[in-house]
């Protein structure tokens, strides 16, 4: 004994009762049998689907501004927090012209995550400087060919007409830094149509 | 546990090793909350029985045991450290003990602890450290025709010739 | 003679049919009982409720590849399922499914054979069951299988002994070995339950060793032996076991109702005034209900508790229902003795 | 026979034998993960066994030794996988106790809560395994349901369910929402009725009892020797628990028993563990209760994030955000080592920094890998189905056995 909060818990003598097998048997079949009325905790997947917390962490997205400009600056810190080396990505230069396609200077060319290194560790979103990356709700799609899973920049950025709302996944600090002026300034030198 | 506690372990320390007879000096260093002490590989098996056995320190508990690789260290590049608990007291001590990259061979101390067995195997698997006396142990988590030692140091983490990830430009 | 045989046909052909059937709808039975009884839903996708299920098995089951594993005895891999399946069959022809009726200008009795050693005859066919799994288990060539299949020999020795006990004491108080005469005699009296309580429960304990059912389910075990003597077994073979396992368990229920709870007989039947086929099928249908309800309680029991060790299960067999058996039987024969109904 | 080997003459003989090999393993149903049992069997007694691990070690030492500080948390994910967030925070203790830093008392709280939570779903595990090894498979179904609710808190905390990568370095990356409270709430209200109708359906059953009772003993002595820690040492009768001899994370707030057994079999191992998920209920109720007010995190800059709204706005919080990601700040160097009581026993990290970018050596202390080592002495002489029963009970997880 090292300390004085130990309990003994096990009871191990049968009282009479126990040692006939039966009541315990008969006790057990009426749990079970109780439960048979009970509601069934399964969720019904294709059809129903369990809601996920909102910072759930899955499908990755990268997100346009409203404008529609891709965030990405590809600054690569995402590649670097990546502790399983799954994102691979070739930075560009911005050409006059393209201004309403990438926010920034410099864009990624290329961005690719490799699905099946990925461990959905979240710490790219966390890395992101320009709230480009962000995990989504949704799960990755499963498929038969491994190449199928090297996600790139077509599957990877988020279509203008089915926005994702990753609104939740920020705290409410960046919410309301968002609302305050030094957004409003960032927003008219970025996006002069306003942000999300 | 408090630094006085760790003065009290380091005085109990100095006192089993006082008994122990052709011991050269052994100084106690403190590292975080635990005292260290570095031992030569031949009378290492000795302190660690004198520490299990001596009333006083009462170190009965090895909670682990592991190889380290200090390649800068000529002379001594293959460590082990045993750690030692004192369930009683709960003071816990490190003991250190090295050998050189030749001749990397430590005594076994299965017979005082059952639990060195397979502690012992995992330096053997990726240090390539040998362990002495009985039982003998093996490898254990490693494939049998392995011939190298991968945690040594010299074995870097990724081969140069991996093709699968193009990271020319953000590679680490 | 051609009506005879005719008859006879129809006859074997519906209890072969009501078997398989049985068999079928037990398999999906199972899976919406444990289902129920965990919380879950079962099976819901084949058909409504997914009824259509067992159908959809049976096509998976002919549809898988045939495996029969290189150093295996292929003859006799393929004897193991084929015993199992024959013997849980051939077990239901002495069952009688409902009183007799006039028709056809002949007496009709619902009962493929109305043998007099009927329950010899059940017990015979039974226990060449273990050799399909015992044969099964063997040629398979896997330990695991061998082990699987020693279990089950053991066990079906050592239960079968306790089992025929407690029938002797149901012989001795109706007199006859006859399953007909037994039924006829639960008629408009009480049943057999009553005056054979602990006879009935060691008859069903065993019951449950016999068809290798949970807390008994030994030689299958899935979480020690993986799968026991079908470990190397698929297709349709494996589906033949375990078909064969679930007509057993279709035969005991059977067996039970028949001998202890008054197989096909009505309570108050001499009150509903009844007659000719419409009482037939009214008995039918009553003795269906109590065979459903011991598959039920089949189901319910594996889906409640822990199955025994292997020494352990000996150790109830041999040293806990055989001495409870003999018991009863000297119990019977004192009570028939004080009330003068001994010859 | 040897009379013939000295004159030089080869004779090839076969041992006769009764013994039979089995493999137990490497897939096995009740070897719940991968590794390897080689039973010499006398019928259905087992006479010897010999052990075969390692085949899903994934070097996570090394691994270790490439990667920075924040990036090893989701390797301590996958050690034992049923209570990864102890794990998770385990490793973030060590690296606090590093650099030196105190955690606020509400994050200290929380991390309680979390990691009660944890213990509770790893024995969950556990004990419902036993029971399904026994045969008895509906009683899992009703706990599970229980650990899933479980898995939706570590959802609405951290964002994932299994591999939670939960905590930062200096306290929490984001405080408990409501919805988690809720949850919590719904589960402390819930789980112990749950907890006793499953005892209720195996505890006393005497098919159980028999199965589980003098099933693969240990000794207390013997089980120190080995290195046995956690419940299997407790079942053992020895009461050391890191949560009371070592306190972190301000255990020494919380009142709360240590169960204990006393012959160290299956049954001991089954009950000490369910006695502590009840003690954990205990401890989750007072942290909940005596939460303090504060932040959720320490204030140190060089190693927790800067808020996202800085990172966009302030330079030198985007500075630093950077540092911190890329691993650049710099850290002491030293050695230190930090246990906490994970599912199996004691969860140590031995770590050796060198002030570089990540650590110099990292050695991971699983219980797993020290106490299956016990398992041929324990199965010795018994049968078949205790050896499997051992193997449950023992709950050896093969994440954390190879490591």
């Amino acid at each position: 004994m090292l300390t004085n909060r130990s309990k003994q818990v096990v009871k191990r003598e049968m009282s009479l009762a126990e040692k006939l097998y039966l009541p315990a048997i008969f006790s057990g079949m009426a749990i079970t049998f109780k439960h048979m009325f009970k509601k069934p905790a399964t969720v019904k997947y294709p059809e129903e689907k369990r809601e996920m917390a909102p910072i759930y962490r899955g499908h990755h997205v990268l997100k346009r501004d409203n404008a529609g400009a891709e965030r990405c600056t590809a600054c690569g810190l995402c590649a670097v927090a990546c502790p399983a080396e799954a994102i691979t990505m070739d930075a560009a230069e911005r050409k006059p012209g393209e201004e309403l396609l990438y926010r920034e200077e410099k864009y990624a060319a290329k961005y690719e995550i490799n699905m099946l290194r990925c461990i959905f560790c979240g710490l790219c979103e966390e890395a992101c400087p320009k709230e480009a990356i962000f995990l989504t709700d949704t799960i990755v799609n499963p498929e038969y060919a491994r190449a199928g899973f090297i996600y790139g920049k077509d599957k990877l950025v988020e279509r203008m007409d089915a926005r994702i709302d990753v609104s939740k996944r920020q705290t409410a600090d960046v919410a309301m830094f968002k609302m305050g002026e030094s957004a409003a300034k960032h927003n008219q030198l970025y996006n002069p149509k306003g942000e999300q | 546990m408090s630094q006085v506690d760790i003065l009290q372990t380091v005085d109990k320390l100095k006192r089993c090793l006082q008994d122990l007879k052709g011991l050269p000096p052994i100084e106690i260093k403190i590292e975080y909350d635990f005292p260290e002490i570095t031992v030569s590989r031949d009378q290492v098996y000795r302190v660690l029985q004198a520490l299990k056995e001596n009333k006083e320190t009462g170190f009965t508990f090895l909670t682990t045991l592991c190889g380290i690789h200090f390649p800068e260290k000529e002379g001594n590049e293959f460590w082990v450290m045993y750690q030692l608990h004192n369930l009683f007291t709960n003071e816990r001590i490190r003991v250190y003990s090295s050998a050189s990259v030749g001749d990397p061979v430590f005594a076994s101390v299965t017979p005082l602890w059952a639990a060195a067995n397979w502690m012992g195997g995992e330096a053997i698997d990726f240090y390539g450290l040998q362990f002495e006396g009985p039982p003998n142990l093996t490898r254990i988590l490693n494939a049998d025709e392995m011939d190298y030692h991968p945690m040594r140091k010299e074995y870097k983490l990724e081969d140069d010739s991996r093709t699968d990830k193009d990271d020319t430009y953000f590679g680490r | 003679m051609v009506t005879y045989i005719l008859i006879k046909f129809v006859l074997v052909l519906f209890v072969f049919l009501l078997a398989l059937t049985v068999a079928a709808y037990s398999t999906y039975g199972e899976r919406k009982v444990s289902a129920l009884m965990q919380d879950r839903i079962g099976p819901d996708r084949a058909g409504p409720y997914g009824l259509l299920q067992p159908l959809a098995d049976g096509i998976k089951m002919f549809t898988k590849e045939e495996l029969i594993p290189t150093n295996s005895s292929k003859y006799l891999f393929v004897l193991g399922p084929s015993i199992a399946m024959l013997t849980a069959l051939m077990a239901g022809v002495v069952i009688p499914w409902a009183g007799p009726i006039e028709a056809f200008g002949q007496q009709l009795t619902f009962q493929v054979s109305d043998i007099n050693i009927g329950i010899l005859y059940i017990f015979s066919v039974v226990s060449i069951g273990v050799y399909g799994i015992m044969i099964g288990g063997w040629a398979s060539n896997n330990k695991y299988s061998l082990l699987g299949a020693l279990r089950a020999s053991s066990q079906m020795i050592s239960y079968e002994i306790a089992m025929g006990l407690a029938i002797v004491a149901l012989v001795m108080k109706s007199g006859t070995l006859s399953l007909g005469e037994i039924v006829t005699q639960q008629q408009g009296d009480w049943i057999n339950v009553v005056y054979q309580p602990l006879g009935f429960l060691i008859f069903l304990i065993c019951a449950f060793a016999e068809t290798n059912r949970a807390p008994f389910d030994l030689p299958e075990c899935e979480t020690e032996l993986i799968g026991g003597y079908h470990t190397e077994y698929s297709s349709m073979k494996l589906g033949l076991f375990l078909f064969a396992e679930y007509i057993n368990m279709f035969v005991s229920s059977a067996v039970i109702s028949a001998l202890y709870f008054g197989g096909y007989n009505l309570p108050f039947q001499a009150a509903l005034g009844l007659e000719g086929a419409w009482l037939a099928v009214l008995q039918f249908g009553f003795f269906f209900l109590k065979i459903v309800f011991f598959i039920f309680l089949f189901m319910w029991v594996r889906w409640t508790i822990p199955r025994f060790r292997y020494d352990q299960l000996l150790h109830l067999g041999w040293k806990i229902l055989l001495p409870l058996a003999i018991l009863n039987i000297i119990i019977t024969g004192l009570v028939m003795w004080a009330n003068g109904s001994l010859a | 026979m040897s009379y013939l080997k000295d004159k030089g003459i080869e004779v090839e003989y076969k041992e006769i034998s009764n013994l039979n090999t089995l493999n137990l393993g490497p897939t096995h149903p009740a070897t719940h993960g991968i590794f390897q049992n080689v039973l010499t069997m006398n019928g259905e007694i087992i006479e010897d066994s010999q052990q075969t691990i390692g085949y899903i070690h994934r070097a996570f030492e090394k691994i270790a030794e490439r990667r920075p500080y924040n990036q090893i948390t989701v390797l301590t994910d996958r050690m034992n996988y049923c209570s990864s967030p102890i794990n998770n925070l385990g490793w973030h203790m060590t690296v606090e106790k590093l650099i030196g830093v105190d955690i606020p008392k509400r994050a200290q709280y929380l991390r309680v809560i979390i990691m009660e939570l944890a213990r509770i779903s790893d024995h969950i595990i556990c004990d419902s395994v036993i029971a399904v090894d026994t045969g008895a498979l509906t009683g899992f179904t009703y706990l599970f349901q229980w650990r899933e609710l479980i898995y939706e808190i570590y959802e609405e905390i951290c964002g994932a369910r299994l591999t939670t990568n939960l905590g930062r370095i200096g306290g929490l990356e984001r405080d408990f929402t409501m919805t988690a409270w809720k949850k919590l709430d719904k589960f402390l209200k819930g789980f112990p009725a749950v907890l006793e109708e499953f005892e209720n359906l195996v505890k006393r059953n005497r098919i159980f009892m028999d199965r589980t009772v003098k099933v693969g003993p240990i000794s207390g002595d013997r089980a120190l020797e080995y290195g046995f820690t956690g419940p299997n040492l407790r079942a053992a009768g020895v009461d050391y628990d890191v949560r009371v001899a070592l306190p972190y994370s301000s255990y020494e707030d919380f009142e709360f028993a240590i169960p204990v057994g006393e012959h160290g079999d299956t049954y001991d191992r089954f009950m000490v563990r369910l006695e502590e998920m009840k003690e954990s209920l205990r401890i989750i109720q007072q942290a909940k209760e005596g939460l303090p007010e504060g932040p959720y995190h320490a204030d140190v800059p060089a190693f927790y994030l800067p808020p996202k709204e800085d990172v966009y706005n302030n330079m030198e919080a985007l500075i630093y955000h950077f540092k911190i990601v890329m691993g650049e700040t710099d850290i002491p160097r030293g050695t230190v080592y930090h246990s906490v009581e994970g599912g199996n026993g004691e969860v140590g990290f031995y770590l050796i920094s060198d002030g570089g970018r990540s650590p110099y050596r990292l050695h991971l202390r699983r219980p797993c890998f020290i106490y299956y080592q016990a398992y041929p002495e324990m199965i010795k002489g018994s049968m078949l189905s205790d050896a499997i029963l051992t193997l449950s009970s023992m709950n050896v997880i093969a994440g954390e056995l190879d490591a």
